[in-house]
């Protein structure tokens, strides 16, 4: 009988993990500088009035530039939730000791909702139309966690 | 007059683990389906692979692709997409009077080798989103799953019910692998709450999977079988990725669904269609993408599986393969789709068979809360 | 008309986390390969549709599509197909010694594999040479059993 | 099969290895906006759209999800294609089936690359690295060059191999590659869409250090950032939207052979110089344009070229001349702006190089000579009937050619 090889298949892990930096761009920039003046910037389209925060260049569905800034919140309306039990590490699921509030905050004065996190309330609390307002980091970082989180408003 | 395109042939895999190399997986799968059909690799006049870089773990997926699945010296290109965009991408190839015979291979190795959660999280807005963290798979569905229940009235119990009827269908599907055969609501709602309102056993299940189909011209495709499947419609749309897109009321569902029946030239899709297959990541997705197209009226989730409506047997099939719960591998996800509406068109769908089935229509997605759809409609009637 | 590039904005980091696939590789040829090399035996895989011989040897036939598993010893001696002589790095700055680094398909193969050729100016080099395996003195299985090759003089 | 054209391009303002002012998705709408100022068109005209990049270069997986409204393709269907050095002629050519199909009649091709957010080097490791460990696993030793297996050799890549097998079989100089990279970096400096953009002597290519032999420091491309678009349309709409000066699409092909130069765990078998995937795309290409002497028909081509001696490669196995006799069109001026058969009039990818758009702008560049609507001092002074364009990407593996022509054929 001739000589037949082994059939093998091997684990392999490679040592690395790729990194990148992002170029935030003009938009995000000037939202930043905002955050760190405890101000929400937006953008409004001239052509279908939507308010979106954070800001962007460009509305698709209607082809224009966003260049008209507006200041909205810092309070809004909760219009979506959720109660997280896990949060995902680097793809894998974890339990977490104490459940993670987020929520889709439609901003006072915008009309695209924010994904946040709300703190200070329990989970039970946590209901469409909750009002709530922005925390913002004292002394600013100067960076997106300049908005730190929300709570319940008064 | 476009030119006629058939489903010819079909064969797919999936696993937990595979407990092979991709190479190896695409080899035997492809290997076998040649073997099947009764042709060889220089049957094929192009070939369409669908995989992604991420999910791959490799920079230019289709690298080691290529040879596994037979295309050494041949055409080649590759879709980074959902499986359906392949099969509408070699359908059209097919079309332009190019080629008549395509293959398309999806794949990926989420089971075992990548983590599906974390490629997802890559195609989050790298300057903003991933850099705060707060968004994943499992919390933007979350978010979905929450804003159709308030708008809809669907309760958790009737989700319950999406997700069960899915798992008792994969079990009977020789295909999947996640079945359970005499799962109940209750069981659903005993397993673990992740992001409310969801649970794990709303959540597709990891899965190593490929899944090859053939492609052919009218004349090929009698040449190569006697029960071709006709491809009558395709369509696909895209949706902003920003948070202003309605999630539970899918524009981009709705626009896909109404360019393939335009195309297929079907007004009445809840009657014309006898079984679809829907990519449903997530339960509360199926009751969102049945609704955008048109198979079950707007905001009906809760009644359509009260009544059992989507049931084998009942007025409307969905998913008799256990969907996207039984299993879905990136990429291949869509073709499996596609795969089934095959077997369910050929009479080959075994303990699955929905009976009668003439057309049917696969529905394919990419994104968060399903921001880019696909669907094709299948039929054997040639038309 | 000429553009002018905007303010400079910053940079945020992401990663890849290649680190965390679990890589499945087949290694049936690699394996056959480094355990033949203790022998200071090279042996690869043929196919018995096309005769192509393989090394290391692949599970399938990339030509003929089918499974091929018929080992078959190869000698230690070959040809340059083609060659590279390493001067610096990628950033220009030279290296304190030339490296060869040929293409050498081995005498009853039809692949090629890359390995170190010494003992040979480089300006003498040439494709085309016949060159010899120069083994360790105690192979332990490994890829680096060989050495590197060197020139067989005509 | 239907008729197609590109009736327009849009490329970034610039092309440069550093755009610091935008993001990814403000740097892609550069490109549409220009394509759509370009034609006149806006995106209610675009039936559908097609799009890519090399993911791993940015860590952006999909990027078409985020990138929705910058490239206004919201509510549209849209293919995301990728496959390496090739993406960007995948991408149109996807377009063009879009069109040749009767699918839809007006198709937006969108590639970008923004190389500087990640590191392309690294990036490109990605391609092999399992391979590169498994090897690694079974002793192979990375950084010494004992042993063997390793395919990808010196610091130039695999391409010193290629090169030197091309070298070899040509019977064309080293100084030959230096001329090239001189000419085409040369030709570079009159685009004002290129990169690297200094006239360039010889000498000044062979004051540069030696790489890998026969690779120099001055041989090698460059990594940009920037963004193409390009709008392809039927017969019916040219007639309908366009006055007409349009460049069409008359032949395609692509193919592919084996990661040649990585195959080092399964037995690589084809010579990287060898290329045979070029002579299957190109006949395609050629039967379908209805050229039957491609050295003599074509009045210019457009090479994907990562390194200098590719050119030279292309041509020969493209078929454009015989084995062996790239070099001395050179030596004789052919390959100038002014020559018989202009290579790379643009300066190629040897001088502008953000990957996803490298095969993308091959045939835009085909298509704005054709149409005579180059900005810049680098328009061919004679008619340009027809015209080749080729990508190359994989892992040495992949090729795609494009015919266009100022008559649909």
């Amino acid at each position: 009988m001739a000589e037949k090889p082994e059939k093998l298949v091997v684990d392999v892990q490679v040592p690395v993990d790729y990194t990148y930096n992002y170029r935030i761009g003009p938009y995000l920039e000037r939202y930043i500088k905002g955050l760190g003046e405890k101000k929400i910037l937006g953008v409004t389209c001239p052509e279908c009035s939507k308010v979106t925060v954070p800001p962007r260049k460009i509305c698709g569905a209607c082809n224009r530039v966003l260049d008209e800034w507006v200041e909205v919140g810092p309070a809004g309306t909760v219009e979506n939730y959720t109660v997280g039990h896990v949060k995902i590490n680097k793809g894998l699921v974890e339990k977490l000791d104490s459940p993670q509030l987020l929520a889709m905050i439609k901003l006072d004065g915008a009309t695209v909702p924010l994904l946040a996190e709300v703190k200070s309330i329990e989970p039970t609390e946590l209901k469409k139309g909750l009002r709530v307002k922005a925390v913002f980091k004292d002394p600013p970082e100067d960076s997106l966690s300049d908005l730190s989180h929300f709570e319940a408003e008064g | 007059m476009l030119r006629k395109v058939a489903i010819v042939g079909q064969a797919q895999m999936n696993a937990a683990d595979s407990g092979m190399s991709r190479e190896r997986m695409l080899f035997e799968l492809c290997k076998g389906f040649y073997d099947s059909m009764g042709i060889t690799r220089h049957d094929i006049d192009t070939f369409v692979l669908c995989s992604n870089d991420f999910a791959s773990g490799h920079t230019i997926s289709n690298v080691f692709e290529d040879c596994p699945v037979g295309a050494y010296m041949k055409d080649e290109t590759k879709v980074e997409a959902d499986g359906v965009m392949a099969a509408t991408y070699a359908m059209i190839r097919i079309m332009s009077g190019l080629y008549d015979t395509a293959l398309v291979v999806g794949n990926s190795q989420g089971g075992s080798v990548m983590r599906p959660y974390l490629v997802m999280e890559y195609t989050l807005n790298q300057t903003y989103d991933r850099q705060l963290g707060l968004m994943n798979e499992l919390s933007a569905a979350a978010l979905q799953a929450r804003a159709y229940m308030d708008e809809f009235g669907l309760t958790e119990e009737q989700l319950n019910k999406i997700a069960a009827r899915n798992l008792r269908n994969a079990a009977l599907n020789p295909f999947a692998f996640n079945g359970r055969a005499d799962v109940t609501p209750e069981d659903v709602a005993a397993s673990d709450l992740l992001y409310e309102p969801l649970r794990q056993l709303h959540c597709y299940p990891f899965t190593d999977g490929a899944c090859v189909l053939l492609l052919a011209s009218e004349e090929k495709a009698k040449e190569l079988t006697d029960r071709p499947v006709w491809i009558k419609g395709v369509g696909d749309s895209l949706d902003t990725y920003y948070p202003e897109r309605n999630a539970v009321r899918s524009k981009s569902v709705k626009l896909a669904g109404q360019r393939a029946y335009k195309m297929a030239d079907v007004g009445d899709p809840a009657n014309r269609i006898d079984v679809a297959e829907v990519s449903a990541k997530f339960a509360h997705q199926e009751p969102i993408i049945c609704e955008g197209l048109g198979l079950f009226p707007e905001g009906s989730g809760g009644e359509v599986a009260d009544r059992g409506l989507a049931d084998l047997d009942g007025a409307m099939p969905i998913c008799p393969s256990g969907g996207a719960l039984g299993a879905y591998a990136f990429n291949a996800g869509g073709l499996v789709r596609l795969a089934e509406c095959h077997r369910q068109l050929a009479g080959d769908a075994g303990d699955t068979q929905v009976v009668d089935a003439r057309t049917a229509l696969a529905h394919g997605q990419d994104g968060f809360c399903m921001q880019h759809n696909a669907v094709m409609i299948v039929s054997v009637e040639e038309g | 008309m000429e553009f002018k590039m905007g303010p400079e904005t910053r940079q945020v980091q992401g990663t890849w986390d290649a680190s965390t696939y679990k890589f499945r590789m087949d290694g049936t040829g690699v394996r056959l390969l480094t355990e033949g090399m203790k022998d200071k035996k090279i042996k690869g895989i043929r196919c018995s549709e096309c005769g192509m011989v393989y090394v290391p040897g692949p599970t399938y036939c990339r030509k003929c599509f089918v499974d091929i598993d018929e080992v078959v010893e190869l000698k230690d001696t070959g040809t340059v197909m083609s060659y590279t002589v390493e001067m610096a790095d990628v950033r220009g700055n030279p290296r304190d010694e030339f490296l060869i680094s040929a293409m050498i398909k081995l005498d009853g193969a039809d692949s090629w594999f890359v390995s170190s050729v010494k003992g040979v100016d480089w300006q003498e080099f040439k494709v085309g040479m016949r060159v010899k395996a120069v083994w360790v003195d105690e192979p332990a299985g490994s890829l680096t059993d060989i050495d590197h090759f060197e020139v067989i003089p005509e | 099969m239907r008729n197609v054209a590109v009736i327009g391009v849009g490329y970034t303002p610039v092309f440069v290895s550093k755009r610091r002012d935008v993001n990814i998705v403000e740097m892609i709408s550069e490109s549409v906006d220009a394509a759509f100022q370009n034609t006149g068109l806006t995106p209610d005209d675009i039936d559908a759209v097609t799009f890519g990049n090399m993911q791993t270069f940015e860590g952006l997986n999909l990027p078409h999800l985020w990138a929705s409204d910058h490239m206004r393709a919201i509510d549209k269907p849209i293919i995301r294609i990728s496959t390496g050095g090739t993406t960007g002629m995948s991408v149109l050519q996807a377009a063009y089936y879009y069109v040749a199909s009767g699918m839809y009649d007006v198709v937006m091709a969108v590639s970008w690359e923004k190389q500087s957010e990640g590191d392309s080097q690294v990036g490109l490791s990605g391609i092999v690295l399992p391979e590169a460990m498994t090897m690694v696993a079974h002793g192979m030793d990375l950084f010494t060059g004992k042993g063997i297996g390793f395919g990808g050799g010196g610091s130039t890549g695999a391409a010193s191999y290629q090169a030197m097998s091309y070298l070899h079989h040509s019977g064309a100089e080293p100084e030959h590659i230096d001329k090239m990279a001189a000419l085409e970096r040369s030709n570079a400096a009159l685009n004002p869409y290129a990169h690297l953009r200094k006239k360039t002597t010889v000498e000044d290519i062979q004051a540069t250090p030696m790489v890998a032999f026969p690779l120099r420091f001055g041989h090698t491309c460059p990594t940009s950032d920037g963004a193409t678009t390009c709008i392809v349309a039927s017969q019916e709409m040219v007639d309908k939207l366009t006055d007409g000066n349009v460049a069409w699409i008359t032949g395609v092909g692509s193919a592919t052979s084996d990661p040649c130069t990585a195959n080092f765990l399964e037995g690589q078998i084809t010579d990287p110089a060898e290329q045979k995937p070029a002579k299957i795309a190109s006949e395609k290409a050629y039967r379908m344009a209805g050229i039957e002497n491609p050295g003599r028909e074509l009045d210019m081509s457009e090479m994907y070229n990562g390194f200098a001696h590719q050119s030279l490669m292309w041509l020969e196995k493209l078929g454009v001349c015989r084995e062996g006799e790239a070099h001395k069109m050179l030596d004789r001026g052919a390959l100038d702006i002014g020559g018989e058969m202009p290579t790379n009039a643009s300066g190629g990818v040897f001088s502008t190089n953000a990957i996803g758009t490298s095969a993308m702008n091959r045939p835009a560049e085909c298509a704005l000579q054709i149409m005579r609507k180059i900005e810049g001092e680098h328009q061919i002074p004679k008619k340009i009937k027809k015209a080749l364009a080729h990508g190359w990407g994989g892992m040495f593996q992949y090729v795609t050619v494009m015919v266009l022509a100022d008559e649909p054929g």
